[in-house]
């Protein structure tokens, strides 16, 4: 299994060293053929080594690579740790994955940086991997940092926009700002425990006190903010859709995003120590949720829309870590991943077929030009606005029902969030596909065209998941399902008592009526488009003005604090002080070139009156 | 009885103060030469003075030399002064601060 | 125990070069040539060095090719030289420098006085890291301003006079304090020994017993000495106006390398022979350390020139080896010896593409630059590299040092260290913006015409490169060779402060 | 009181030399011609010689008046003739700010200081004849040629240095702006 | 009662007597010649009389080392490794400066002669300083080395300066010298004689209750010192001086009345009156504070170079007096090795300056040196070269130099005192470099190319190949210096 496993890390890592070695020697098609074949290989390994960890004797298969750090007590190996969590995840990020750098090959067609482009997707690959199958923190970090890297290449993709390239350093230094949290709770760890290898933390864990947890459960938190884009740190990912279309629906929808999740959920036997800090996860879980949502019912770029809905949904999944159900919140990630990536690529087609128009005011009636994305799109969006039997339902019906275990608040605000996510999403879809034609501006005229099989593929495929993604963890089978499945990662988490059958149908039913008013409500305000601008607030559209509360609260204090050292501080204080010592010296030396003054008496008047200060002390010495 | 030593120390003292002071509010470099010459004879007094409180002869010997010097002085210093005043047509030292700084 | 020779050759080469190149004609770039055989053979001798030094390091004796002569015995004047795994690294690095800069600045083969200074400050500085005596390494520490001196007066930019003028006497200034503290431990150490002859040796003055207020004292003179050299905020500024003014290949060497001496100097002689004053000093350093990085982050956002830039990211980069070198934990300490290097090697790769920018358009002013990845990609994607090394990417080199010295630093000053880790944000921040102005965006006139790196400044480029990611991926073979030294030093002083 | 404790004709000895000292040296530096200053230095040198001669040292006296006032101030008022610089000395008008006060205070502490230290050490503190006794009387030429010949010996060759050197500078200062003379004429 | 002439050991003034008999031998050819004494024979003469006296100082040398120190005269003079080091670098001294006077002399077309006489004369006024065990003594040695400097100041008939510099120099040494020598008649009161041994002996065998006379006479004795060496505040005629001069009498200058000036001043202090150490230190101490931090930051401020080299030399000077402060064996030999490397390095930058000055020695602005390096590397590098040493950089011999005075400080406990003074070097760094740099810089006037005649490179090179040579391998001068203080008497 150790060589599969490795294998299943290398392959992508591959990819992107031939790319990056031999892609001018490359033709863009090579590039395609290896940027998805590594892929799609690492892929099949996944698959492989989850058949054969279900045989294996234990779950939980620890495979050293080689001694990355080793100082002291710090041992840092770069080894993976097979066990249902990892797994799960790889099959889901490698398969989206290759699908996905398939629809890129159309998708990215012609571009110029082509290959560029694939040797981000595969680093970004090969990093996730890292990520979730790294067996210490540290380890786990790399991957984290790689992500964020490529998340920061493949936004700022289009460099020569200005606002891709902001937008590119703008995910990278939020995700930053969550790094800190990450790397203080690996200090704090260390500094308690002397190990940053996940089961040995976990063994260890019971020294911890609660303080100490709650410490590193923040800090975990601040991690997963970060690169999970919740509050506070959530709004680097709308302008992250910058990015081509396919680096949307791959990282910052599926997979990239979801790593804050995985950690929450990986470190979970810690996170079992601290009530407080579970408390504030799912209270910050839950905000983001609804907050994003409030957000996306006003956005007029189909993207945008998108990247809200998807914090909201990484908002759901938080919150489902903060109650407790790791399971749920993992089961909502796959079935996020399916129909989200659809979502976005279902999109990427709208955009490619409107020579890259996003502004939804600008489509409408599309339903007759795109005849395999519409179904597609429609799946997708039935799916994530909770209608049975796709699996946004399942996923999400897990999710609220077990914070309504828990806390009945929180459950409401789910439950809100629902209705609202109904209503942006039915709002995106009848902007987009139905009422009229509006884009012709855009095409020059011309009809809109279905893109090629390369991109409606994948569509397919997904599509197919999102349908049939709910029998993952289906409520009444959960020993045989995803749930039992993960079950020993959580192992060290008492479980909450689960509630009875009919308060589960009657949950149920509440998701469903929440997801028809949404529904309803869109339909009825925005089937004239033209009536429905009172419905779009200019506050929920500026996000809340998130971006100026930081700005004036952090970016320009600080730029101004940065300007006053430049401008101020550094020549005229710190270097002031030396450079007035010099000037000093030469000014004192200017006067004494005055008692030099050339007067020859003037110098027998200094030599008496030495003499005269050599005497007084000398009669001060005798006394 | 002579009096005592410390009266012709105190009139040397003196006389070498008047010296110094000659010294710095003259400005024709020759009486500067002299009040460094009375200087130079507070010394020989001061001299002659412990040669006789200490009843010992040197300190006559030294008054010797010194006369020397301040005659090796003289010599010398007024052939500067002379050198000088046939530059400048003037002994005051006042004019001569061409250089300073 | 291996030959002392192999040290001596590692001065004497450079030396011989320095004179070589100063004897060869101007025109055909002979001198040059000298140079490059020069330094090559000497980055071949310092990496026989560290491979012979592998073996020793298993026979847990610290400090390898050792070998003390008395010059002069009343001055105490000897030539001591030996390595430890901590001066192991900052060998190599030396002999990696010149070749770089010199490398890097091949436009100047036609000046032989360049190239020599450039071997001689080599060699200078190579003494420094080998001398094991103090007065041995303060005349090594001081002559290196020599060359530095000429290098930025007689090639620097418009202000280079003034540049020279502050950094010499700025450093000059701060040594004055070390050569102070140096006469007063020795002589502390005569008198201790009735009838022992005057000695700088650096094992005999390590047992030298002191009360804790000349500990202090003279904890403050050395470090003022290393903290200008390093440089240490607030004794900072004379970096970003020397680095700007300085000729690229000067600057190499002066962040590069010289600014090592600096905090080599702090752990190898401030720490290691003041252990009782670390209680009351560690605070102050650490804080300094902290505001260092906070502070030189800060100002490398707004700073309008990419070689101050590069200046005061130094000051930052240096704050994290002050921290580490200060914290009394072993991992740190280690992870700031392992950022030195890797500190200079990244600084290496930025100073070189700044040049070769400089190069092609006579400036450095940020402004003046936009979109420059359209038409220079490669030059993009190596300044990328080093500049994400730099911000302590993981998977390159700069992470693992960094990492080392917060995690270790966390142990024993926690709070110093959390600080310091915003120091990472901040790092990004000033990195990316800077990468933004300069790379991104829509090239238009003479930026959409300038030249890509080209195939020699890719080949200089790529030990950096090579440098940069196999140190972050494969640091163990570094890591084991300074591990123990540190572990040494930390255990010296370890009775006076927390070991951890 | 003074009488009391010392025999009146030291004092009166005393008195005048010290009359003939002091005035003189006033007399030096106030008078505005330089020919009178050179009076008046000649006056202190008389002085000095009375003082020489209460102090048993005859010899010295003789010496002091002929190669001082004999020599040395003709010397002076040669010069001062020699380049008739005999014109008044505005010595009322100070050109350097502050010159006298400062001049006087600091040699007024500088003396008086002087002075205070002599008096806290008795006037004397050494050891009484290291080399010769000084034979009572005036009768000392003896002494002093034997002291100037044995103890300083060494000395008295070096002054014969001294006064070669001194002639030989005088004579280049003097004879230089004739070659200068003799060259520009060439 | 029989006049009992004290034994005389010629060996011990031989290198008084060469040079005096030279400097004679000189009066005498130019008067019987009628001044048509060939400058080629004048300044050969001189070399032959240094280097002969060299040669006896190596035969004073052996003779201490077999049958010790000792004295003669009457006491009067001493023969001790530190006077025959100390003359030996006078000597060397006058060499390198007669060599620089004979293409002077050429190219000013003076007559040399007389220079040659008087450097000569001065040189042996500075010898009997180094020798001196007897206050008067040193007042003479003192007076025939200053005489014959005044009339070397005034040398120069073209420039105003020259003889303004004269007159100023006149009458502040004279004021000095009464100074001086009211001192000595103090010391005489307060110790009955003044014979360094005789008072060392009185002040180790007597306790003084009231010390006033000796610290009165020893305060005037030291004011005398200070202002031949240039002490601040007694510094104030050496700038003007310095720069009125004809250069190569300022070379002269900067490194005889040194030598002299500290020999005679460490006798006094430390054999003389050793016993007062702790209190004339703390006199010492805000001298030398004053010294060097005035001297580096005036110097800072001058636009001609002599000027500057005046300060320079003030500065040094407080670095000399370091030494003395420490009043240590270590002390003493650090500062002899001072003067021993100084002088060399001051000769022969004074050497340089001379050949920049060009005809008329006026040229001193630090313009005039802008670009020299580019136009003519070597005498560049080599004034590059000297101006680092003063500057005390490493491997060279003012490093050594700076090192060993600052080492006997520390050790004698005067870490602050050190400290500062060094921070004075790095005021005084600024200048060195800036005339460096201008040396270097590549904007310089068109000027011609300066001719560097033969005897003048000689001094250069020599200079040059001290500073670098000792600066490398400094171990001879130290044990030199080291073993002169040693046999140091009494």
């Amino acid at each position: 299994m150790a060589t599969v496993a490795t294998l299943l890390l290398l392959m992508p890592l591959l990819g992107f060293l031939s790319v990056l070695l031999l892609g001018r020697y490359m033709s863009e098609k090579q590039v395609g053929v290896v940027g998805t074949g590594v892929v799609a290989a690492s892929f099949v390994l996944a698959v492989i080594t989850f058949f054969m960890l279900i045989h294996h004797s234990s779950r939980e298969v620890t495979v050293n690579l080689f001694s990355w750090i080793s100082v002291g007590t710090l041992h840092v190996p770069a080894a993976m740790l097979v066990d249902p969590l990892s797994i799960t995840m790889c099959l889901f990020v490698t398969g989206i994955s290759a699908l996905i750098h398939l629809y890129s090959t159309g998708y990215m067609h012609g571009e110029k940086d082509f290959r560029k482009f694939f040797l981000y997707l595969n680093l970004f690959v090969f990093s996730m991997l890292l990520l979730v199958l790294a067996n210490n923190l540290v380890l786990t970090f790399v991957g984290w940092e790689g992500v964020g890297l490529c998340s920061y290449w493949l936004v700022s993709y289009y460099f020569d926009r200005d606002s891709a390239a902001s937008a590119g350093k703008k995910a990278f230094i939020y995700n930053r700002v969550g790094d800190v949290g990450m790397l203080i709770a690996m200090f704090l760890l260390f500094s308690r425990l002397h190990t940053l290898t996940y089961l040995t933390i976990f063994e260890r864990s019971g020294t911890l006190t609660p303080m100490i947890a709650t410490l590193v459960v923040l800090a975990l938190l601040l991690a997963a903010t970060g690169k999970s884009a919740q509050i506070p740190l959530f709004n680097w990912l709308p302008d992250a859709m910058e990015g081509p279309t396919p680096v949307s629906a791959l990282i910052h929808a599926a997979t990239m995003v979801t790593a804050g999740v995985y950690l929450l959920v990986r470190m979970s036997p810690v996170l079992a120590l601290s009530h407080s800090g579970r408390m504030t996860i799912a209270v910050i879980g839950g905000v983001t949720a609804f907050v994003a949502a409030t957000i996306a019912t006003s956005q007029k770029d189909i993207k945008k829309v998108l990247a809200f809905s998807t914090i909201s949904q990484i908002g759901y999944m938080v919150l489902a870590v903060g109650v407790g159900a790791y399971g749920a919140a993992i089961f909502l990630m796959i079935a996020h991943a399916f129909f989200k990536a659809l979502l976005f690529l279902g999109s990427g087609s709208v955009i490619h077929s409107l020579n890259g128009e996003q502004d939804m005011r600008k489509m409408g009636g599309l339903q007759k030009y795109l005849p395999l994305t519409f179904p597609t799109f429609l799946i997708g969006w039935l799916a994530i606005s909770g209608i049975p039997p796709f699996a946004g339902f399942w996923s999400k019906g897990d999710v609220l029902t077990n914070v309504f275990e828990h806390n009945k608040a929180l459950w409401a605000l789910g439950v809100l969030t629902a209705i609202l996510t109904a209503y942006y999403m039915s709002r995106l879809f009848i902007l987009t596909f139905r009422g009229t034609e509006r884009f012709r501006a855009e095409t020059e005229g011309h009809d809109p065209h279905e893109s090629p099989w390369v991109m409606t593929t994948p569509l397919v495929v997904l599509a197919a998941l999102t349908v049939v993604g709910g029998i993952l963890d289906l409520p009444w089978v959960h020993h045989d399902s995803l749930a039992g499945f993960l079950a020993p990662t959580f192992g060290y988490v008492a479980a909450g008592g689960h509630a009875d059958t009919v308060a589960q149908y009657g949950l149920a039913l509440v998701d469903v009526a929440a997801a028809l008013f949404g529904l309803l409500a869109a339909y009825s305000i925005w089937r004239n488009i033209s009536e429905s601008k009172r419905w779009e607030s200019p506050f929920l559209e500026h996000v809340w003005h998130w971006d100026d509360f930081y700005d004036a609260t952090i970016g320009r204090p600080l730029t101004e604090a940065a300007r006053f050292g430049d401008d101020v501080i550094e020549p005229e204080v710190i270097d002031g002080a030396i450079t007035g010592l010099a000037v000093s010296v030469r000014r004192s030396a200017e006067g004494l070139r005055k008692v030099q003054s050339g007067f020859v008496r003037h110098y027998a008047l200094a030599t008496v009156l030495g003499l005269a200060v050599v005497i007084v002390f000398l009669v001060a010495r005798v006394g | 009885m002579n009096v005592p030593a410390a009266w012709y120390l105190v009139l040397a003292a003196g006389l070498f103060g008047i010296g110094a002071f000659g010294l710095l509010t003259r400005r024709s470099a020759l009486i500067m030469f002299m009040c460094i010459e009375l200087m130079l004879n507070a010394v020989n007094l001061t001299f002659v003075t412990f040669s006789r409180t200490l009843n010992d002869i040197s300190g006559q010997a030294i008054v010797f030399f010194v006369m020397v010097v301040a005659a090796a002085e003289v010599t010398v210093g007024l052939g500067i002064v002379v050198a000088v005043f046939r530059r400048r047509s003037s002994t005051s030292v006042d004019e001569l601060s061409e250089m300073k700084g | 125990m291996h030959s002392s020779w192999w040290l001596t050759f590692l001065l004497v080469v450079p030396l011989v070069g320095a004179i070589g190149a100063a004897l060869t004609r101007k025109r055909e770039g002979r001198a040059y040539a000298v140079a490059i055989a020069a330094s090559v053979l000497e980055l071949a001798l310092s990496l026989v060095v560290a491979f012979l030094y592998n073996d020793h390091v298993a026979k847990a004796q610290t400090f390898d090719f050792a070998t003390r002569h008395v010059l002069s015995a009343p001055f105490g004047l000897a030539y001591d030289v030996a390595i430890d795994g901590i001066s192991l690294l900052m060998v190599v690095l030396t002999a990696l420098t010149v070749l770089l800069a010199l490398l890097g600045a091949r436009d100047r083969r036609q000046e032989p006085a360049f190239v020599a200074w450039l071997l001689l400050l080599t060699c200078f500085t190579m003494g420094s890291f080998l001398s094991h005596d103090l007065l041995e390494f303060f005349i090594f520490f001081e002559l290196t301003l020599i060359p530095c001196y000429f290098i930025i007066s007689q090639w620097g930019g418009k202000e280079r006079s003034k540049a020279a003028l502050k950094f010499f006497i700025y450093t000059f200034t701060g040594s004055a304090f070390l050569l102070i503290g140096i006469l007063y431990l020795a002589f502390a150490h005569q008198h201790q020994l009735p009838g022992s002859a005057l000695t700088f040796s650096y094992s005999a003055l390590s047992a030298t017993a002191m009360s804790h207020g000349t500990a202090v004292w003279l904890f403050i003179a050395f470090a003022i000495a290393f903290a200008v050299k390093a440089p240490i905020w607030p004794l900072h500024t004379w970096s970003p106006l020397t680095y700007a003014e300085a000729p690229t290949a000067g600057s190499i060497e002066m962040s590069a390398l010289l600014a090592k001496l600096g905090t080599y100097g702090l752990l190898r002689f401030a720490v290691g022979l003041f252990p009782l004053a670390l209680v009351s000093m560690r605070p102050v350093i650490l804080t300094l350390a902290v505001i260092g990085i906070l502070y030189g982050s800060m100002l490398a956002c707004t700073t309008p020139d990419l070689k101050r830039f590069v200046a005061y990211s130094s000051l930052a980069q240096m704050g994290f080896i002050t921290l580490g070198v200060m914290s009394g934990s072993t991992i740190a300490t280690v992870g700031a010896v392992l950022l030195m290097f890797n500190h200079g090697v990244i600084t290496i790769g930025f100073f070189l593409i700044i040049g070769f920018i400089e190069k092609r358009r006579g400036s450095i002013l940020i402004k003046d630059f936009k979109g420059l990845q359209g038409p220079a990609p490669i030059m993009a994607a190596l300044f990328t590299v080093v500049m994400l090394a730099s911000i302590g990417l993981p998977g390159l080199s700069g992470f693992v040092s960094e990492y080392l010295i917060l995690i270790g630093t966390f142990a024993t000053h926690s709070w110093w260290a959390v600080v310091a880790t915003f120091g990472v944000v901040a790092a990004a921040l000033y990195l990316l913006w800077a990468y933004q102005r300069v790379f991104h965006g829509k090239a238009e006139g003479a930026n959409a015409e300038m030249a890509d790196a080209t195939t020699h400044e890719q080949w200089v480029l790529v030990p950096v490169i090579l440098l940069i990611v196999v140190l972050g991926v494969f640091p163990k073979p570094v890591l084991d060779r300074i591990t123990p030294s540190v572990q040494q030093l930390i255990h010296h002083v370890a009775p006076a402060g927390v070991n951890k | 009181m003074i009488g009391a404790a010392y025999s009146i004709p030291s004092v009166l000895v005393f008195v005048t030399s010290a009359m003939l000292i002091l005035v003189g040296a006033i007399g030096v530096i106030s008078v505005k011609n330089p020919v009178h200053a050179a009076l008046c230095l000649i006056m202190t040198l008389f002085g000095v010689a009375v003082a020489f001669v209460a102090q048993s040292a005859d010899f010295l006296a003789a010496v002091q008046i002929i190669v001082y006032a004999g020599a040395i101030v003709v010397l002076f008022l040669f010069v001062i003739m020699f380049l008739g610089v005999d014109r008044r000395e505005h010595i009322h008008f100070e050109p350097l700010v502050g010159q006298r006060a400062f001049a006087a205070v600091g040699v007024a502490i500088t003396v008086g200081g002087l002075i205070a230290l002599m008096a806290r050490s008795h006037w004397v503190s050494g050891a009484s004849s290291v080399t010769t006794k000084l034979s009572s009387g005036g009768g000392n030429v003896k002494e002093l040629g034997t002291a100037v010949f044995t103890t300083y010996l060494f000395a008295f060759e070096a002054t014969a240095a001294l006064l070669i050197i001194a002639v030989v500078g005088a004579v280049l200062l003097a004879r230089r702006e004739s070659a200068t003379q003799g060259e520009e004429s060439a | 009662m029989k006049l009992v002439i004290p034994s005389i050991h010629y060996l011990a003034i031989l290198p008084v007597l060469i040079f005096f008999g030279a400097a004679l031998a000189l009066v005498l050819a130019s008067a019987l010649a009628r001044g048509k004494v060939p400058l080629g024979v004048a300044t050969l003469t001189v070399i032959a009389a240094a280097a002969a006296s060299i040669v006896a100082n190596y035969f004073q040398w052996r003779c201490v080392a077999k049958a010790g120190a000792s004295v003669t005269i009457a006491h009067a003079v001493v023969l001790d490794d530190f006077s025959v080091v100390a003359s030996g670098v006078i000597a060397l001294s006058v060499i390198m400066t007669a060599l620089v006077a004979h293409d002077w002399a050429i190219r000013e077309r003076v007559s040399g002669v007389e220079f040659h006489i008087l450097a000569l004369a001065s040189a042996s006024g500075a010898l009997l300083m180094t020798q001196a065990n007897d206050l008067i003594v040193i007042f003479l040695g003192l007076e025939i080395l200053s005489i014959g400097l005044y009339v070397l100041v005034a040398f120069d008939r073209h420039r105003s300066t020259s003889s303004e510099a004269a007159l100023k120099y006149f009458l502040l040494g004279g004021f000095a010298s009464a100074i001086f020598i009211y001192g000595a008649a103090l010391v005489y009161g307060a110790t009955g004689s003044t014979n360094l041994s005789t008072i060392s002996y009185f002040l180790g065998t007597n306790v003084l209750l009231h010390p006033g006379l000796l610290y009165a006479g020893g305060a005037l004795l030291l004011v005398g010192f200070a202002f031949k060496i240039a002490a601040v505040p007694f510094h104030l005629w050496s700038p003007d001086v310095y720069q009125g001069a004809p250069t190569p009498v300022t070379g002269l200058m900067a490194s005889i009345v040194k030598v002299g000036a500290f020999a005679a001043l460490i006798r006094v202090l430390i054999s003389a009156l050793g016993t007062q150490l702790d209190t004339w230190r703390p006199i010492l101490w805000i001298l030398i504070v004053l010294t060097t931090l005035v001297g580096a930051s005036l110097a800072v401020v001058q636009r001609n170079v002599k000027r500057m080299l005046a300060y320079s030399s003030i500065n040094h000077a407080g670095f000399i007096l370091l030494g003395v402060w420490a009043g240590t064996i270590r002390g003493t030999a650090a500062t002899l090795f001072y003067v021993i490397t100084y002088a060399p390095i001051v000769v022969a930058t004074f050497a340089i300056v001379t050949l920049i000055g060009g005809v008329g020695d006026e040229h001193h602005s630090i313009e005039r040196y802008q670009g020299l390096a580019r136009r003519q590397p070597w005498l560049g590098a080599a004034l590059a070269v000297l101006l680092l040493s003063q500057l005390g950089a490493p491997l060279t011999t003012g490093f050594y130099a700076k090192f060993a005075v600052l080492a006997s400080v520390v050790d004698a406990g005067g870490g602050a005192l050190a400290l500062i003074a060094l921070i004075s070097a790095a005021i005084a760094a600024f200048f060195y470099l800036r005339w460096a740099m201008a040396l270097y810089s590549d904007d310089g006037p068109e000027a011609d190319r300066i001719v560097v005649p033969r005897a003048t490179a000689v001094v250069i090179g020599f200079g040059v190949a001290v500073t670098l040579v000792f600066g490398i391998w400094p171990g001879p001068l130290v044990t030199l210096a080291q073993h002169a203080t040693v046999l140091f008497t009494p």
